[in-house]
């Protein structure tokens, strides 16, 4: 039962937090929304039973994503969304809705496929079997995930280094 | 002997890759390894030789390189006695003009470059003579061809160079035309390209009737190559490029390619008649043509390339009339002397600020000795005068060119006494008489370094006495060369019938010869050195056919009024009217379609990310759409 | 007793992403799309986590880690575009910067 | 009352008792002795009015930022502002629940037999719960600074996100090179693992390399460069002033305190007594329990004296002497040092 209340609260305060993320017009509150969205995801995979994943998620998305978020935000200094002049603005009414019917679409899938079933407890996700499962089996594409790393950081270093000459707009 | 073979090849192709990618930053050292490739290559190929010498040959695959269905190129050598010495002629002669190219090269800013071709070069020489199969031999015949046109416009920056270079390249491809649809005929009809098979079957080709043309179109690419009438044009346009190149390929190792493949093919050759009357045709009107364009010419070089290609026709004469041996000896002779010509004549432009008219020098022999002396012996060597080693051969296959035909023997004489005259000419101009040096220059001129001048002296001691290994019988010698090389000709020598000369008569020959020889020296003794005899007066008195042979009977420009110019006029209307009217044309109507098309619509891309965004999500609903209507 | 339903997650995933969805189609910082798409493939991630418990199979996790590190290299990757958008252009809004070339 | 309930509440407990029993006095007693050791260290005598020797000047300190007035500068964003120094005091606070103060110990507890740990949790992933949480200080600063509409605060924010995303990639180095030996993330084996030798002794580089990544991560002297006074004014806190600048102030003594603990933990082998003195003294459980807890604490104190000395005695890094340091250094040493202990472990 309290793993059912849990589970409501991390949901509630991951979609409010969605939703703010796509509402804020001022992006630092977008960005930190998203970080409250990151932390009850966290907590859905601890009830999940997957605490590895639980805390690389922290660390990686709140400890390091979010935080270049805030940094590029206010590197740029962005301060407000302006409203949108010409065609954009019509964007809100198509993507709502499409958004209402993809929602629609999977949440029938959801309910029809995955009836009666339940999480169940289960050892997974623990530090020591995922390291098992990375440096065995799935070795190949560990390494391969440092070499995208290496390209990703080059790919930054050389984007940031680079002299670019403002062209008027 | 497999065990190393592959090696010799091998080693001036990692020289020219290590010179082509480091030549920049070798610069000059390249020479070096150039040279340590070349020596290594020679010595393995003298060991090779030691084992033919004891009767052990070889000829096996290395590994397969080509597969494709039926078809299968494998990567095979074959070494035996003909290709040995060819092996020996390449890498020997070979080395000592990389030898010398490194006193010749010396402060050219291309020298990487320079030896990374000279070496490429030995590498598909070797190729084409150590080859069992056609590919390969049609492989280093290409690739020869690519290094001549590499290293005749090596200096290209000079545009008379770079179109040397490629009046030697399409010369060459027609001549390569022919080959290659040769070797289609034969490949067509025996299903294979290893000699050894073709040589098993040739009554396959006989019971086709088509061994004169299989023949014939083969010996089409061996004119191009081996620089013969009408494909000869390009050789003296190729001194353009520097002198020991001038040396290498276009005296002493590719232009015989021509007549090493002849010899090789001597079981197809000797099955016709037919062909083997026109090489011995062309060979003999080759001869006298470049010898009577050698008389008037006035450039260093450009005498000794007519000669290059009047003794490629003594070789052709050889070969045709059946003499193999005779034309291979012609052609190994032939390599000693006109490399250290063309050598000596790179010295003395060496010592002249790269003067090449013989109008201008005179008087050098007290200056530079060395090359002078080293010059006079390849002189005599190529007269004929006994016994330096042209004589030997020469006289071989006028032997047998009279057993052949009578008429042959007249022509290749008087082409001797012709030979003997400009070569006398060319030597009395140059390092006898006056001094016609410009003042300037003469300052200046000195001996080579010894770089240059050793390889000089040990080709004149090559020149001296290379003829004693083919001493013939009539002379007291057991012509030794031809035994060598007589297991290769075994094929042909049923199919061959020379009628019988009585020794008398060939000792006449012989002394006819000798004396054709030295009348002309003497004839040119009494022009350029007594001055008896006028030669401006003989050319006023001869003034048409002076003219005509000084212009090269204009050929050049009957090439150009007959096939140049009748071909660009075409690739013009090709190029202005079909190419630029109809196709472009064509193209263009389809662009305008699709523009029109595209016009429409460009329409729905906005600019906008989050319109494509919405694009995307529309069909990721339809596909999830219909997966939960396929359910239901 | 039973536990939470998978289903659960299933539509608590599937609206996260419906929300990346709307997201990235109706702002125009580009920066927020960015947040967008992050949290759309944080709505992938949990039916992976989903599903690996389901299913007692850990590759839904290691799936998970892979995306991650994905999404870092990406975020890299997408800041210094931005980054370097920017200082060209000064602007972060996609209308802004809807020609192929200028 | 069943076993799971007991459990809770001794949870409850254990937190209540670090948090405001221990952690709060001790920053109190941190502020006051930062001060002394400050005078000490400049010949001077520093606050000893409140109280014997100025015991009670932290309380003084604490009532007077209670009662000054709580200034909102014009142009802040509101809620940001005030949510800056809340969302600082998180990371310092969580992180010390997986600090293991000392061994564990069986009880009966209500009838119950209890283990009971000197730890608020045991956590399976352990150590990476510190390099997560620790990550998120960096929050509180980027927020305040951001909040703050100065450009000093922002830069100060700035700086700092920079400067603690550059450090944690060397503190988790020297982490890893730990877990590699004691083969375990969870904390309290990695104590258990020093039983004989601590792991300074094995990895001094570590070592050093974790101490100076703590010193930057906590945004001490030689690192405080987001709050450098002479370039940035007051930093990321410029703006704040009564209790939320304290909450501040609170936050960044907390974090030296978990960090020192950390060390402890870590390289200096936790709660265990050196010399084999417990083996010989062979004391009762509880008392072996408390000098336990005592030598942690001890060990501890050395550290937060370590962190005072060397604000007061070294001057401050350039700033591209910090990423300098940082990447080009430490890096490479936290590497290596991996190596090092790889290669100690398989010979």
């Amino acid at each position: 039962m309290l793993q059912n209340i849990l589970f409501f609260v991390f949901a509630i305060l991951a979609v409010a937090g969605a939703v703010m993320v796509i509402s804020f017009r001022n992006p630092v509150y977008c960005a930190l929304s998203l970080v409250l969205t990151l932390f009850s995801l966290a907590g859905e995979y601890v009830l999940l039973l997957a605490h590895f994943i639980a805390i690389v998620h922290i660390a990686v998305y709140a400890g390091a994503i979010v935080v270049l978020f805030l940094f590029v935000i206010m590197l740029l200094n962005i301060r407000r969304e302006e409203r949108a002049p010409g065609s954009i603005k019509y964007m809100v009414y198509l993507g709502v809705p499409l958004g209402l019917v993809l929602l629609y679409e999977l949440v029938s899938i959801g309910f029809r496929e995955f009836t009666d079933v339940y999480v169940k407890a289960t050892d997974i996700g623990t530090v020591e079997k995922i390291g098992q499962a990375l440096f065995s089996k799935y070795v190949l594409p560990f390494e391969i995930t440092s070499i995208l790393l290496l390209v990703a950081m080059l790919g930054a270093i050389y984007l940031s280094k680079q002299k670019l000459e403002i062209v008027s707009k | 002997m497999e065990h190393f073979i592959w090696l010799i090849p091998l080693l001036p192709l990692g020289g020219a890759v290590i010179n082509g990618i480091f030549g920049r930053l070798l610069k000059e050292k390249s020479g070096w390894i150039a040279n340590l490739t070349m020596f290594v290559s020679f010595i393995l190929s003298l060991r090779a030789f030691g084992l033919v010498r004891q009767g052990v040959t070889f000829d096996g695959n290395l590994f397969e390189w080509i597969v494709a269905g039926k078809f299968h190129a494998p990567f095979g050598v074959r070494v035996d006695q003909l290709s040995i010495i060819m092996m020996l002629i390449v890498t020997g002669v070979g080395f000592l003009i990389h030898l010398y190219s490194i006193g010749y090269m010396h402060g050219d800013p291309g020298a990487g470059r320079f030896f990374a071709y000279l070496n490429l070069f030995i590498f598909a020489m070797l190729m084409l003579v150590m080859g069992n199969n056609l590919l390969l031999l049609y492989l280093g015949w290409e690739g020869v061809g690519l290094c001549s046109y590499l290293l005749i416009g090596f200096w290209h920056e000079k545009e008379s160079a770079s179109k040397a270079g490629l009046k030697a390249f399409i010369t060459n491809r027609v001549g390569d035309f022919g080959f290659a649809i040769g070797i289609f005929i034969i490949f067509s009809h025996l299903g294979t390209i290893a000699y050894s098979q073709i040589f098993a079957q040739t009554d396959v080709l006989v019971k086709a009737g088509v061994v004169t043309a299989a023949s014939l179109l083969l010996f089409v690419g061996a004119v191009g190559k081996s620089a013969q009438f009408p494909l000869y044009v390009w050789l003296p346009d190729a001194m353009e490029g520097p002198t020991p190149v001038s040396a290498l390929i276009h005296a002493a190792t590719m232009v015989t390619a021509g007549v090493y493949m002849v010899a090789r093919f001597n079981p197809l050759f000797s099955l016709s008649p037919t062909t083997m009357a026109v090489i011995v045709s062309v060979g003999t009107f080759t001869a006298i043509f470049a010898a009577t364009m050698a008389l008037v010419n006035k450039d260093i070089k450009r005498v000794l390339a007519y000669s290059t290609i009047s003794q490629l026709g003594y070789m052709f004469i050889g070969v045709g009339v059946g003499a193999y041996a005779a034309g291979i000896f012609h052609l190994m002779t032939h390599a000693f002397f006109k490399a250290l010509l063309f050598l000596g004549a790179g010295s003395v432009m060496h010592a002249m600020s790269n003067e090449t008219n013989i109008e201008k020098m005179g008087g050098l022999y007290s200056k530079i000795k060395i090359t002078a002396i080293t010059f006079m012996a390849a002189w005599l060597a190529i007269s004929g005068i006994p016994p330096f080693s042209g004589f030997f051969s020469k006289d071989e296959i006028l032997a047998k060119a009279f057993a052949y035909h009578p008429i042959v023997w007249v022509f290749g004489t008087l082409g001797a006494l012709l030979t003997s005259f400009y070569m006398s000419r060319l030597v009395f101009v140059t390092f006898f008489g006056k001094s016609r040096v410009e003042p300037k220059v003469e300052k200046h001129i000195h001996e080579s370094p010894y770089v240059m001048t050793i390889p000089l002296m040990v080709l004149a001691v090559l020149a001296v006495i290379g003829g004693f290994v083919g001493v013939p019988e009539l002379l007291g010698g057991n012509n030794g060369f031809e035994h060598f090389l007589a297991p290769v000709f075994e094929g042909a020598e049923a199919n061959l019938h020379f009628a019988h000369v009585s020794l008398g008569l060939e000792y006449g020959l012989m002394g006819i010869s000798v004396l054709m020889a030295l009348g002309g020296i003497w004839l040119a003794y009494l022009m350029y050195i007594r001055e008896t005899i006028s030669a401006d007066a003989l050319a006023n008195r001869f003034h048409r056919t002076y003219t005509l042979l000084y212009n090269k009977y204009y050929v050049d420009e009957i090439y150009f009024a007959f096939i140049i110019n009748p071909i660009l006029a075409f690739s013009r209307w090709l190029w202005n009217f079909v190419d630029s009217t109809v196709i472009d044309g064509i193209a263009n109507l389809l662009g305008k379609i699709f523009i029109l098309f595209s016009y429409i619509y460009r329409r729905v891309q906005t600019g906008y990310v989050q319109s494509y965004a919405a694009f995307l999500v529309v069909g990721v609903l339809a596909i999830l759409a219909y997966y939960l209507l396929q359910a239901f | 007793m039973h536990g939470i339903p998978i289903s659960y997650f299933l539509i608590l995933s599937a609206i996260l992403f419906s929300l990346g969805v709307i997201g990235v189609i109706i702002r125009r910082n580009v920066i927020i799309v960015f947040m967008s798409i992050e949290l759309m493939l944080n709505a992938v991630n949990l039916t992976f986590v989903a599903f690996s418990n389901h299913l007692n199979n850990i590759e839904g996790q290691i799936f998970v880690f892979l995306v991650m590190v994905v999404a870092a290299a990406e975020v890299a990757v997408g800041l210094g575009l931005i980054v370097a958008m920017f200082r060209l252009r000064e602007t972060v809004h996609l209308d802004d910067i809807r020609l192929l070339k200028w | 009352m069943d076993a799971q309930w007991i459990n809770l509440i001794i949870t409850v407990v254990k937190i209540v008792v670090v948090v405001f029993i221990f952690m709060l006095p001790l920053v109190m007693l941190m502020t006051l002795m930062e001060r002394r050791i400050s005078a000490f260290l400049q010949d001077r005598l520093g606050p000893n009015r409140v109280g014997p020797m100025g015991i009670l000047q932290p309380i003084a300190d604490g009532l007077k930022a209670f009662f000054k007035e709580d200034i909102f500068p014009v142009n802040v964003d509101r809620f940001l502002y005030l949510m800056a120094p809340a969302i600082i005091l998180f990371p310092a606070l969580i992180t010390v629940a997986i600090v293991p103060f000392g061994d564990q110990m069986s009880t009966y507890i209500g009838g119950h037999l209890v283990n009971l740990r000197f730890q608020i949790a045991d956590l399976n992933i352990g150590i990476l719960y510190f390099v997560s949480f620790a990550s998120l200080g960096v929050y509180g600063l980027v927020v305040g600074g951001y909040a703050s509409n100065n450009k000093y605060s922002m830069l100060g924010g700035l700086r700092s996100s920079a400067q603690m995303i550059s450090y944690e990639i060397p503190m988790g180095l020297a982490i890893v090179a730990v877990v590699m030996r004691a083969q375990s993330l969870s904390l309290n084996d990695i104590v258990l693992s020093q039983a004989t030798t601590w792991n300074f002794l094995y990895e001094p580089i570590g070592f050093i390399i974790f101490v100076v990544a703590s010193f930057a991560e906590t945004n001490r002297l030689p690192f405080d460069l987001p709050e450098a006074e002479q370039e940035l004014v007051g930093g990321y806190h410029t703006e704040y002033s009564s209790m939320k600048f304290s909450a501040f102030f609170i936050a960044e003594y907390s974090n030296m305190i978990v960090s020192s603990m950390l060390i402890t933990t870590l390289f200096l082998g936790g709660w265990q007594v050196p010399f084999g003195i417990m083996e010989a003294l062979n004391l009762p459980v509880i008392w072996e329990q408390l000098i336990q807890i005592l030598a942690f604490l001890i060990k501890t104190g050395i550290f937060l004296f370590i962190y005072l000395w060397v604000r007061w005695t070294l001057p401050r890094f350039r700033y591209d002497q910090l990423m300098n340091l940082g990447w080009k250094s430490m890096l490479p040493l936290g590497l290596f040092n991996i190596l090092l202990v790889a290669v100690q472990m398989k010979f």
